[in-house]
């Protein structure tokens, strides 16, 4: 590749390689004013890929709420960052690594990990806490159990590296992933409010500083390979993946973080995807500067490598910095404290123009604003996903045994425990983790105070998949609740869209559909999203991903000493279920593992009635009524629990409300905007849930070592917490 | 008590180490570089978790090269109290302040994750608050905890009552003999993997390492 | 029948083992150290007898588990003879 | 100079990854792979000329850094060939 001139003649054949269509080519040509070079072609087909320019989905992103009084940086930076009093600040965002980990699950992953909180601290925040949200394809499938292997190894391995604890995520298995996993990870940190970085270039003159790891020639093309569908042949051109390096990274982090105490700098922006190209043009283009690099500056692992490759270079743990005149020693000997690359590679400029120089030549020259202005963006032809029709309630029949179907359930690979996986994170290092993976949010203290933030990946792709409108409303809608069932308020989210080709109208359906959902729930909620991630192209020989929008919620508990967990806390409390059953099986899991159907609607989301019950179970945890909670999900009340048992070692007898709905609709149907909470005060529940118009059923109490739903069936929770531990440990050990 | 926390590149329980001593003694202790060849005057040196120069070629092996080892091993021969937890007992076998070796995991995986252990031996600056035999119940968070000695060597040592803690009935690395943490010859250096430090405050889910640093605090003031 | 495959990092491949091992070398005063390289040796004990067919069999084991080929070359030596 | 230094577990000592690449691979149908140690390999580029002097210098790398002698034998090769 290196020995490739610059100068070279742009044929068909080398635009369409750079995945550029003839038209996107010709508004190149339109920039530039004469016929770009291979570096600058380079540079604007990463510019404008998929991953980078959003084109698809830029339209759709904007609809998106992302506004309220506690924001204060919405989506367009690294990261988004939302005010949590007391000057403080929580800085967050999601991204998806897919690809690359489904090549090498390891790296990938690691990469992944490295990646995001790149995002994070670049902003001058302090990671605390990441969350992965991974989907795999079936179980069984002859890849999984490496894949399963390898993405674990590799998020621990970067994570508990770094010393950043990972305190939870989710996981699903299911045969569209077969093909294409998905690794989603997140990070979240603190800083100060008014210590925050940003992108933007600033100052005729200054210098530019390049910092981190060398440049080899890793991961050219990544962003466009994270652009471009598979096939059986992907695994065949085998693209440099790259190796993370989470101890240069942790070095780098420290190193920055030093720096950012200090008032040296101006701009500051991480190389992701598409590398140094990216960096240099977003703070430019931001800061409305030209910039000007001299390559021999940078620093590179290899010898002879080419403008091209240096620029196009994805090699991981690497920032770019824009410093205030004369602050250059000083930034220079922290750097050299951490035993982190130092160099000034550039200055930024008047002339509104991205110029590259190696040798003494000038090897790129290309206008920055029609770079980023031009990047085309298109309303892709979609089709609304036709509705289901509803299943009849004869349609569903009941289980021949209640207490099969619940083991069924909590064994299931959706259902079980994912003990396996997040026994491999460090979810405790940093001393703050005062609520641990296994429950519904994380708790993460905000160090010395007794402030706490909550944390939650959620979105159930077959919801999405059935009703994309409907999906998306429920997966920002349990997000919050489960942020809302450890006590603490909501504030706002990031988002991974995962989805297939957005070239296929009905996949442009589902993106459309899921995002308009989405929109609807954090309005309603007062939840906005504040950053995220688009990830098209999740398709393996044209068949495509269910639709995966991730959603990561944060939520703040001023005082973590008003937390609750979903563990039973002791015997004889009374159990209660606030919300509506209406005993909705369609897409449910109890339909898909017990029954082995995947039919009807998804449960339908009503947005204020959710917020009406989330508002007012938070009381009652807060006011410390409520001594356990737990949201509904996935299995409905009696996987719920049945959770609540097995996380407490407490049985408990419940009686089914006399309703005319079926018992194994009762207790396996997925009806939303449902809590269970334990308390030794069920009157005073029942009435504060009465004065607000939230149904309060009183089902039974807490006590023994079985759970037993009267007439329905009796299990020890032993034997559920045996069923629900052991599936994924025996799987995964082969067996 | 006059503590210090040793930061090597890469260290990441620094920080929450230096908290709990803080918590147990009321003055924090001094953070100290690696890089730095020489220690003040100390009762305690600290060498905490992390993953010193990434854990790269093997756990420890690099930061027990550091110029302040050489520092460290002055302090221990001096009789100086050093406590050396997960990284820090890794670095301390590789530096030659104890005897043995960490493996990796019988597993193959990194665990993280509360086990069970005994106190086997109450005489030591460090264990003096527990009862002998007591079970306590502390995290583990590591990839290479597999403690490895030949049998010559785990004879004298239990023979000489020089393991401090075991692990009850819950061995999460497949360690020799189930040991969790062992001692000097003069009982003045501890190495062990499980986290004390994330066993001090009830709202971490336990405080049964809490009882570390108070008997650390008296007995080395 | 005794083998031993050889996995090593792809050049130009980021190899942080290596070069933290570099940097401890020279740490100490190896000033002669000019680049480290780390890789994996599997020793392995096969039933076979023959050298061909097994040869053949630790290819198929280094595709699909002992080396990721997106990343890394390797290389097989049976009973003290380099093959493949 | 080019030199390569192999590292691994001393007999007897026991070798979990070795283990787990083991039964992965009758996992994956291997019947006939008895056994499987794991050890490392470093590729060392040295400065010097000499290759006794190289030896010298590697053997004390190794004590000092490469290997750990209490639970690990190491053996140079240098330019291909076999040393101490
Ligand atoms: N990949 C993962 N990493 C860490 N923790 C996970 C992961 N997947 C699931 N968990 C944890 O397991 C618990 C159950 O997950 P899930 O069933 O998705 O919860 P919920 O239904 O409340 O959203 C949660 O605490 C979650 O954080
Ligand atoms: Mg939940």
């Amino acid at each position: 590749m290196s020995t490739e001139p610059n100068e070279i003649e742009i044929t068909p054949e080398i635009v369409a390689e750079h995945g550029l269509t003839t038209d996107e080519y010709g508004r190149i040509l339109n920039a530039m004013g004469r016929t770009p070079n291979r570096t600058e072609l380079g540079i604007f087909s990463v510019m404008w890929s998929e991953h980078c320019s959003y084109k698809s989905s830029r339209v759709w992103l904007k609809t998106l709420p992302t506004e309220a009084p506690w924001v204060i940086c919405g989506p367009g930076e690294n990261a988004g960052i939302i005010d949590i009093g007391d000057g403080d600040a929580a800085i967050f965002k999601m991204e998806s690594h897919n690809h690359p980990s489904f090549i090498e699950p390891y790296q990938g992953a690691a990469t992944g990990v490295g990646g995001i909180m790149r995002d994070v601290f670049t902003m001058g925040a302090r990671p605390v806490a990441n969350m992965n949200a991974l989907r795999f394809g079936s179980p069984d499938h002859h890849k999984t159990r490496q894949l399963v292997n390898g993405v674990v190894a590799g998020i621990g391995g970067y994570g508990n590296c770094m010393g950043v604890p990972t305190v939870g995520g989710e996981v699903n298995f299911d045969p569209a992933y077969n093909g294409n996993i998905l690794v989603n990870a997140m990070c979240v940190g603190l800083a100060k409010t008014d210590r925050i970085f940003y992108s933007a270039a600033a100052g005729i003159g200054n210098p530019v500083v390049y910092v981190g790891a060398r440049t080899g020639r890793d991961g050219i093309h990544g962003a466009t390979l994270a652009s471009a569908e598979f096939d059986d042949q992907s695994e065949e051109k085998r693209p440099t993946v790259q190796v993370g390096d989470p101890f240069t990274e942790k070095l780098l982090l420290e190193a920055c973080l030093e720096l950012m105490a200090t008032d040296a700098i101006v701009a500051i922006q991480d190389m992701g995807a598409a590398g140094l190209t990216c960096s240099s043009v977003e703070m430019a283009d931001k800061g409305g500067v030209g910039l000007e690099l001299d390559l021999d500056k940078v620093p590179q692992r290899e010898t002879g490598m080419s403008a091209y490759e240096i620029m196009l270079s994805e090699s991981q743990e690497r920032m770019l910095m824009v410093l205030e005149p004369g602050r250059e020693d000083l930034a220079r000997q922290i750097f050299a404290k951490w035993g982190v690359e130092f160099a000034i590679v550039g200055h930024l400029t008047d002339t509104g123009r991205f110029t590259l120089k190696q040798g003494g030549k000038v090897v790129g020259d290309i206008p920055v604003r029609p770079l980023v202005d031009d990047a085309p963006s298109y309303e892709r032809p979609w089709e609304p996903t036709a509705p289901r029709p509803a299943l009849a309630a004869a349609d569903a029949p009941a289980p021949n045994d209640m207490g099969d179907a619940l083991l069924q359930l909590v064994g299931g690979f959706d259902g079980c425990s994912r003990r396996w996986i997040w026994e491999q994170y460090d979810h405790m290092v940093m001393a703050d983790t005062i609520a641990w993976p296994g429950g519904d949010a994380a708790l993460v203290r905000v160090h010395g105070t007794k402030k706490a933030l909550a944390i939650s990946t959620d979105v159930t792709p077959r919801y999405c998949f059935a009703d994309p409108v409907e999906g998306g409303r429920q997966a920002v809608a349990e997000c919050w609740r489960n942020i809302t069932a450890v006590g603490a308020t909501p504030l706002a989210v990031t988002d991974c869209l995962n989805f297939g080709n957005p070239e296929r109208p009905e996949i442009m359906g589902q993106l459309v559909g899921c995002i308009e959902g989405m929109g609807e729930a954090c309005t309603a909620l007062q939840f906005p999203v504040i950053s995220g991630n688009v990830s098209l192209y999740n398709e393996t020989n044209g068949v495509g991903i269910l639709p995966t929008p991730a959603i990561g919620g944060v939520g703040l508990l001023k005082d973590a000493d008003q937390r609750t967990g979903m563990a039973f806390q002791a015997e004889g409390e009374s159990i209660v279920l606030l919300g509506e059953t209406r005993g909705h099986l369609g897409q449910s899991l109890y339909l898909r593992d017990v029954l082995g159907r995947v039919e009807g609607p998804p449960p339908p989301v009503d947005l204020a009635r959710e917020r009406r019950t989330g508002d007012i179970v938070r009381g009652m945890i807060r006011s410390k009524l409520a001594t356990a909670c737990h949201d509904l999900s996935d299995g409905g009340l009696a996987v719920a629990l049945a959770e609540m048992a097995i996380a407490g070692g407490i049985g408990a007898t419940i009686d089914l409300p006399g309703t005319d709905i079926a018992p194994h609709a009762f207790l396996f149907g997925e009806d939303q905007a449902r809590y269970l909470v334990t308390t030794t005060q069920p009157e005073v529940i029942q009435s504060m849930a009465e004065a607000s118009g939230v149904p309060a059923t009183v089902l039974g109490r807490t006590g023994g070592t079985e759970l037993t739903v009267n007439k329905c069936l009796t299990i020890s929770v032993e034997v559920l917490r045996d069923r629900h531990e052991r599936t994924l440990p025996e799987h995964m050990a082969g067996s | 008590m006059k503590a210090a926390v040793i930061v090597f590149p890469g260290s990441n329980c620094d920080r929450d180490v230096a908290v709990a001593l803080h918590q147990a003694s009321g003055t924090a202790p001094a953070m100290i570089w690696h890089g730095d060849s020489t220690l003040p005057d100390l009762d305690l040196v600290v060498l905490p978790g992390g993953f010193s120069y990434g854990d790269y070629l093997r756990v420890g092996a690099i930061a027990a090269l550091s110029p302040i080892m050489q520092a460290v091993r002055r302090h221990a021969e001096r009789g100086g109290a050093v406590f050396a937890v997960c990284n820090g007992f890794q670095m301390a076998c590789e530096a030659g302040l104890l005897p043995g070796a960490l493996m990796s995991n019988a597993a193959g995986k990194y665990v993280c994750r509360h086990v069970a252990m005994r106190v086997e031996n109450t005489d030591s600056p460090f264990t003096g608050g527990y009862d002998a035999g007591q079970r306590i119940s502390i995290p583990v968070a590591h990839h290479d905890g597999n403690y490895f000695a030949d049998d010559a060597t785990l004879d004298r040592l239990e023979g000489e009552g020089l393991v401090a803690f075991r692990y009850d009935n819950d061995n999460p690395n497949g360690s020799c003999r189930d040991i969790a943490g062992i001692l000097s010859d003069n009982r003045r250096v501890l190495g062990m993997m499980p986290h004390p430090e994330r066993a001090a405050d009830a709202a971490l889910g336990g405080t049964d390492g809490a009882a570390m640093f108070t008997s650390m605090v008296e007995t080395l003031s | 029948m005794q083998a031993r495959v050889f996995v090593t990092l792809k050049n130009g491949v980021l190899d942080p083992q290596g070069k933290a091992i570099e940097n401890a070398l020279r740490g100490l005063g190896h000033e002669g150290v000019e680049k480290v390289r780390q890789g994996k040796m599997f020793e392995i004990e096969l039933a076979d007898t023959d050298a061909d067919s097994a040869r053949e069999r630790l290819q198929v084991m280094c595709e699909r588990l002992l080396a990721n080929t997106v990343i890394e070359n390797y290389r097989i030596e049976i009973g003290g003879q380099d093959a493949s």
